[in-house]
């Protein structure tokens, strides 16, 4: 489902490899865990699946399309195949959680009638029915997080992209919120996570790729870099 | 598109403008100050117009007849006056009228022409009013060789220079509204570019969850049409009221304003306000949609 | 505060200046239009100005003599007119002068006045230039009682109407710019205003980390007057370019301006100059000073 | 040290308690960390110490000083001896990592060879040294929180609040970064900590506060609200 190829990223006017030569395939269905020391990666790996960045050279396949070759107007339509947690959120701020969740439909043309139903039911998911009507400023840390979690699976994607989603959430919610997305990726949806929480990598048993400084180093089933 | 998604356009930017209420205030006071300027000189260009046609239409043409002219030769110069399609009026003037007049008017030499009652040396004339003042030399030309006129007099250089003035004023107040127009589009895009530029964030979160160019820029030209607008319609009522307040200051001072009368607020509301609201409409969606572009690059 | 923390203050606000470029662009673009749009009407006003003090400066007092006045008496009158503080300069016209002028002026009535010459009934007058149009009325006063003076007349109501329209255009010129340069702050403070909500966590974090108001307000003065005054040096070669340029294009067609001329830019220019660039400052300072406000309360 | 006494704080608009009736005395050079839920109100509780939030009722006496009294144009000079991570970061965006850090000490008039010589220092003590003249936007996220830490330390502050500081680290990174506060902790410092990290809490072994709902629901030694 998805394939790197001799994929490197550089960021304009800084010499550094934030990702180097990376060779990555991952089936349909998979799960995987992304690992790693802070700044060794992860979120630009995520970054050009989403094609928020673009690769300074190799070529990322995604469900068979090549998409450095995807033409301008047709990311949007790439994009809603995707959901997808950002480490920073990235809520609107002038949208109360409700309608931030709803935003993700609306932009499919669902109808008024499905959104009224699903997010409701999102927001139970993650545990925040009784903040529907709050702004994310309004919203502590894990809550806004969880916000982000809902609108990233409410519109059924064949793949989740994770980045941190558990950074801001203690470990009890943190749970809760592994088992939704083992339970989405047990429905055939791929899920890619990167984490830095060791605890939920061993207690999954997942596959795990460790990248340290833009390059893999291990990838494997099992607990958190083994190596440490 | 779904009449729904456009349901959703209207309450995203309504909601917007309400969340992002100072921008929209300044927006807002963007479009009307830059209007209200606007607005200022079109109301002196619409005077100055005015003003030139009320002298234009005191235009008069004299034509001075012959001492010796005959019944004859006055009936057929009254018919051809008659029968002129570029005469609007004409009336006769006697000896005695024309040497009451040059007094009143020449006052310095009010003594020395009362000499001249006696053996009256100035010629009967008509006095004619044309439609407009380009027909004026025409019609000289084509009265003076009429049997029974001396000379026709219509103040050649005066005419002249009406004209020259108006054209002057004209070529003037159009470059100055173009300038004008010109600089309070700067101020209003400006404007409005600064506003989608504190959004930046909102925009490029939207484009990263899906949302297509269309999607994103359609709410923002709607806000921005209505912003616009709103502001065009406040240009409007403050423009219309100071005009009236201002008359009405003026109304009774008429040593001041030496005779001359201004243009009507009703014939130069109309034309300002349908300028305004389409001015305010085209820059708000237009500018929105310029403002915009560079962010949607996501 | 130490000479340190204003070499930061500096640093900061051209740094600032630098990463928002779109925005002090913006700012200097909107102090820029506000202020060509103050310039024209400055400009304008300088030359409704311009234009009545010529007109007062052709005013002049004709002092007619009394057909039989005597040598003494005409001595006399010479010595009080060269005695007399309000009168700048007079001189003496005869009979023969004072038709030919006549004839000249009255185009229309030349022929009439033809048959004068051999009996001219004119008389003769000292034509007098004061120094102020005000001084014209206190003049024909004091002069009208002399011996051998016959009448006075400096075309009364002209000179009345003169001053009142004198006084009618000032009062508009001051009103107008009065409201234009309220609408032009508005304009200037809006766009600060806006870049300033902007950056509205920029100011809540520096404030969360200890830096006191003063210390977070002056960074922003600063950069508010550097941008107002850059704005306020742009608008002021646009206007003197622009300026030029007109008065380039009109030069040599005099028929165009009925002997009016235009006010000289280097009497124009320095005024609007340092107008314009205390302006900017003063705005682009304040204006930051006041938009800041709000958002120091954290 | 800190202390308060019946301290409520509901937000406007919300009727709903983030904080209700809390004593709490934490004594000079003590390390606390505060635990709980996602929502449970330790950020609100961080907020309160920092006066970025007024009370609703009760008194916070910091450092025998009741803040709630104090006049608005001495708040800056009673923040400046506090050192604060935020958990959103709030890093000054139009300034480098550098330039935010020397930020913290410019406001203090510190002089100029003396920021020289303490923010490389701060930098490598977080290890971010080969960082200095990126800006915010450029950096990773656990780079950013980093740069929060070395900011709030830079200015040896008589009281340490870190809200979450170790969220999207790896755990080496945030082994590294404990022992940071600890050592600073050791100088005498007080720390105050909100974390979801168990495996930190429970490796410090130092006081514990739980939060839930608003309420304080346990204060001991130990590990991670163990009642769970
Ligand atoms: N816009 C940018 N410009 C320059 N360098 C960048 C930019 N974004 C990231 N980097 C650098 O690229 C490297 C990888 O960043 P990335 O965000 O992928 O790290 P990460 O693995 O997600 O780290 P963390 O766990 O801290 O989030 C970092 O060293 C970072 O400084
Ligand atoms: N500005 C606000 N307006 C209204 N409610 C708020 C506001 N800020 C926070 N809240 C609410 O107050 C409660 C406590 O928030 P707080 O940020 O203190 O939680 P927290 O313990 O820090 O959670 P987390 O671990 O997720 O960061 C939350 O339920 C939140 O929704
Ligand atoms: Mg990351
Ligand atoms: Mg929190």
């Amino acid at each position: 489902m998805i394939k790197l190829n001799g994929v490197c990223k550089t960021y304009d006017k800084t010499e550094h490899l934030a990702l180097s030569d990376i060779d990555i395939c991952i089936s349909k269905g998979e799960f995987v865990f992304i690992v790693g020391k802070s700044g060794a990666g992860k979120s630009t790996f995520m970054k050009l699946i989403l094609k928020e960045l673009e690769p300074s050279t190799g070529e990322i396949h995604v469900d068979d399309q090549d998409i450095t070759k995807i033409k301008r107007r047709h990311i949007p339509f790439y994009r809603r195949k995707l959901g997808i947690v950002f480490q920073d959120f990235r809520l609107l701020s002038d949208k109360t959680v409700y309608e931030n969740i709803a935003f993700a439909m609306e932009i499919v043309e669902t109808s008024t009638a499905v959104i009224k139903e699903s997010v409701p039911n999102a927001l139970k998911l993650v545990g925040l029915s009784h903040r529907a009507h709050y702004f994310p400023d309004q919203l502590s840390g894990g809550e806004q997080q969880r916000v982000a979690i809902a609108r990233a699976i409410i519109n059924n994607p064949y793949l989740i992209i994770c980045d941190e989603p558990t950074g801001n959430l203690d470990p009890k919610t943190s749970i809760g919120i592994m088992n939704l997305l083992k339970d989405i990726n047990a429905k055939g949806t791929t899920v890619i996570m990167a984490t830095h929480d060791k605890d939920i990598v061993d207690l999954m048993q997942m596959r795990v790729i460790a990248l340290h400084g833009g390059k893999i180093v291990s990838d494997k089933k099992g607990g958190y870099h083994s190596e440490d | 598109m779904k009449i729904n998604t456009f349901k959703y356009f209207f309450r995203d930017c309504f909601r917007s403008i309400k969340k992002n209420s100072l921008m929209s205030i300044a927006s807002v006071i963007s479009v009307l100050s830059a209007l209200v300027i606007l607005g200022i000189f079109l109301v002196i260009t619409f005077n100055i117009q005015h003003i030139t046609s009320e002298m234009e239409d005191q235009l008069e043409l004299k034509v001075f007849l012959e001492k010796d002219i005959s019944v004859e030769e006055m009936g057929d110069l009254e018919n051809t006056l008659d029968a002129h399609k570029d005469i609007e009026s004409y009336t006769f003037q006697s000896k005695d009228e024309a040497l009451n007049i040059m007094s009143n008017q020449l006052e310095q030499y009010e003594n020395i022409l009362k000499g001249l009652e006696e053996d009256n040396p100035l010629p009967e004339a008509f006095i004619i009013k044309t439609h407009s003042a380009g027909a004026i030399t025409e019609l000289n030309d084509s009265l003076s060789d009429l049997d029974g006129v001396d000379y026709i007099n219509y103040g050649e250089s005066y005419v002249g220079a009406l004209i020259k003035f108006n054209e002057f004023a004209n070529i003037m107040s159009m470059v100055v509204l173009v300038i004008l127009t010109g600089i309070s589009l700067f101020i209003i895009y400006n404007t409005i570019k600064i506003t989608v530029f504190a959004r930046r964030k909102e925009i490029s979160i939207m484009k990263l969850v899906g949302a297509t160019n269309w999607y994103i820029r359609v709410p923002f030209i709607i806000e921005g049409s209505i912003l616009g607008v709103l502001g065009s319609i406040l240009a409007v009522l403050v423009i219309r009221n100071a005009y009236y307040y201002l008359l009405g200051l003026i109304q009774g001072q008429s040593v001041l304003m030496m005779g001359i009368t201004f243009a009507p607020p009703e014939s130069v509301m109309p034309e300002i306000m349908v300028y305004f609201i389409v001015y305010g409409l085209v820059v708000g969606a237009v500018g929105s949609l310029f403002s915009i572009r560079k962010f949607l690059d996501v």
